[in-house]
This record gives structure tokens, C-alpha cells and sequence, in this order.
């Protein structure tokens, strides 16, 4: 199981912060993103446009995560 | 540098602090920047914005953002703070202070400091308006990343 | 635009009131500037410095300074405050701070700000080390004006 | 009789703040920088890199100056 963070729109798109996904330990951010846009179609086109965070570091789509990593979706920031 | 020289916070932001937090007997110049909520963008009205971050990242990456400008400005000193949660027109949003011992330098480091966090720290802003809301960088016009890292250039509030 | 926005004073300058004046609905952006007394000048050691001004004179050039931002930019809200007297390190000599809707002009600007006051606001500063002291723009190292007009360039201490 | 006030290294220079030199009405600004120079000796030197303020604005060499004038001295500035 990995947990992955939320913010933003996202979180508001299916109204929660974190949500855990059945996949394989040491899968990558790509097939994570996929995994998530099966559960939750709704995220589908704004996956597309998110960077993924782990142990808050941006990291590149094939990196793999494990279930002790801290696992964050980025949308584009629009901070400042 | 001290970590609190790079915060979120969730009050009205202490510029005065700020500014003291860089102020150096090496500088001669501090060069600072204040992203205040404007009312108007692109003509739409805007009631109030929203500000949420992933704030043990966002304090990293504009730590990160200090020690790039101390590695290109070795004398420098570097102070960032942002705001969340709601902020009425005009309330200040961010503030970013940097001394030197020159003020093109300042100049130059200030700047740099505003186009990374617009570029790479984990904040996101939600506009509301009269007849709606929405989370900028979450529509058709707004940042994408095709390369699934930030690149430079999305929307602008200032 | 207030008066009060350009002004030479003996006090201590009080940067956040500064800021205050130029905020305003339509802007997103504010940039500021503020030189600082630097404590070494080219290895000397300063142990403080005094500044002197031909009050009436220095304000109406930093009001022109003003008018002319505000001919360039015309969103842009401007302040500037200049400190005379004595000023000890890390004091803030000048203070600048301008407001536009965006971030680049807010830059461009208060840095057309400070290159202007160098070059023609009537502001003296007297250098005081331990072996002595003098008017900077009163040696031969420093600016002249074979035009009988101010040029741009002259000695820096930010 | 015109007034000129002085600032900074020029003032000190003479201990004087305010010099009245009897030169007559409407003589040019050069002029009055030359009788000062005469006076004032020690002034020649940083008289030429001297501009000029009449009534607050900066003037060319050849303007004219009476005794109703706020006549000032600038030496280059250094504020900032």
C-alpha cells in the first residue's frame, strides 16, 4: 500500500487529502499516476499536469516509491 | 542561514522582521519584493485569494532558492516568507528580502528569488470571484509541465 | 500623489509605513530598496557616516524621480525617504518602494529609483574613519561634471 | 549683491554655509562661479566640478542670476 498526498484542486476534485493505493512495492511514479487515474477518473486530465513529490524532492516518472516514502502530487504551483 | 529565515506562515507577514533578518554590517543594499493580492486580473474582479502549500516542502525549496543566491552571491543573505490561508486585496502574499554589499546584486538576487518560487515551490492559489472560484494552475491556460518537472513561466499574480 | 511620499528626515526611516503608502488594489507587486551604511568601502573600515541635503531642493528631485516612474508606469505608486545626519553601520540611508501591477516594472523601476537619486538628488555623504574623514564627491577619484550637468556614474557605496 | 548658499565640502571648506558676493544683476552663473573663486581661493578647485541651482533647478553656466535668486552650490553628489 502507498499513500499519496493531495492538494489543491486535486484534493478538492474527490474531496480528500490522501488516499492510499494498492500497488506494488517499489512501483514506479508512472504507474502510480495511472493506478490513481483508474480509481479516480475525475483526476485523469489533471494528472497529466502534475510532478510528483517524494520525501519532498520532485522526482522524474520513472523513480520508484515504496510504502515508506513520502508520496505527494505536485499540480502546477501558482505561488508567489 | 537560520531556517527561519525561509517560513510559511499563516499571519499577516512581518516585513519589518524581514528586512531585519538580512540587514548585514557587509551590505550595503537590501533589495526587497512584496507579491501583494491584486484586485483586478484581466479585468475580473477578484473577491479574495486562497493560498495553500505543502509547507515542509515549500520551507525546503525556498531554502533551496536562498542557497542558490548565496552560492552565485556569496555575501549575500536571503530571508523568504509566504503566506496562507485567506488574503483579502492588498494583504501581502509573499516577501522575499536579499542584502549585498552592491545593489545590482540585490537587485539581481531579489528577482531571481521571485521567478523560482513562482516556478518550483509546492504553493497553489485559488482566485475567488463574484461567480466562482478556481485553483490557478489547474486550468486549460495555466503552467503545464511536459517534462513532469517545473519548467519557467506560468501564470502571474504580480 | 501625496506630498509625503518624498521626503528627507532626521528620524530613523520607518520602511514599513513606506511600503504602506505605495500598496494599493491595483497592484500585485512592490519593490523596494534600501541602501544601507556598509561598514567596509574598498577594505577601509567607516565608523559612521554623516549625510547632509539641500532639503527643499532633494525633495522636489525625488519627487521629479517619482513623476518620472509614474510617466513610464503609469499604475505605479512611488515613495522614497531619505535619512540625513549621522548614520551608523547598518543604518538605512535611503528607502524606496514601488508599487505596479506587475513584478517586472515594480523592478525596473525602483531601480531606475536609486540609479537617479545617485546621480542627482543634492545628498552629501561624509565618510568617517578612524584616521580621518571626507565628503565623498569631493576627491579626485570620484564623479565630475564637465557638463555642469549631473552624469550618470559616480563613487557607490551600494 | 547675490546670495550663494554652500553644502557639504564646499561649506566646510570656508566655514561659511552662505557667502554674498557684489557682483551685478543678471551676470551669468559662470561669472559668479569665477568671483567666488576669486574670494574663495581655496574653492577653485571644487568649484569647477560644481553644478549650479537657481531657484532649485539645476542650470547651465550661462543663465542669468539677480539678487531675488536662491543661488546654490551643488559639489557632486553623493547620496544614496
Amino acid at each position: 500500500m502507498i499513500k499519496v498526498q493531495l492538494f489543491a484542486g486535486l484534493a478538492e476534485e474527490i474531496g480528500a487529502r490522501r488516499v492510499e493505493l494498492s500497488v506494488p512495492e517499489g512501483t514506479t511514479v508512472q504507474q502510480l499516476k495511472r493506478e490513481l487515474a483508474r480509481q479516480y477518473p475525475r483526476l485523469t486530465d489533471k494528472l497529466e499536469t502534475c510532478m510528483v513529490a517524494v520525501n519532498e524532492e520532485y522526482v522524474d516518472p520513472d523513480e520508484n516509491v515504496t510504502s515508506s516514502d513520502t508520496v505527494v502530487l505536485i499540480p502546477p504551483v501558482s505561488g508567489g | 542561514m537560520d531556517v527561519r529565515n525561509y517560513s510559511i506562515t499563516e499571519k499577516e507577514i512581518d516585513f519589518q522582521e524581514l528586512v531585519r533578518q538580512v540587514i548585514h554590517p557587509r551590505s550595503g543594499a537590501v533589495a526587497t519584493f512584496l507579491g501583494t493580492v491584486r484586485e483586478l486580473t484581466n479585468g475580473k474582479r477578484t473577491l479574495f485569494l486562497e493560498y495553500e502549500a505543502y509547507v515542509e516542502m515549500a520551507e525546503k525549496k525556498m531554502r533551496q532558492i536562498g542557497d542558490e543566491i548565496q552560492e552565485q552571491f556569496p555575501e549575500s543573505n536571503v530571508a523568504i516568507v509566504h503566506r496562507i490561508g485567506r488574503l483579502d486585496i492588498s494583504d501581502i502574499a509573499v516577501a522575499i528580502a536579499v542584502s549585498t554589499p552592491h545593489r545590482q546584486e540585490a537587485f539581481a538576487a531579489c528577482r531571481y528569488a521571485i521567478e523560482r518560487i513562482k516556478e518550483m515551490v509546492p504553493i497553489w492559489k485559488k482566485e475567488h470571484w463574484e461567480d466562482g472560484s478556481y485553483w490557478v494552475g489547474d486550468q486549460l491556460e495555466t503552467t503545464c509541465y511536459p517534462q513532469g518537472k517545473p519548467i519557467l513561466g506560468g501564470q502571474e499574480n504580480d
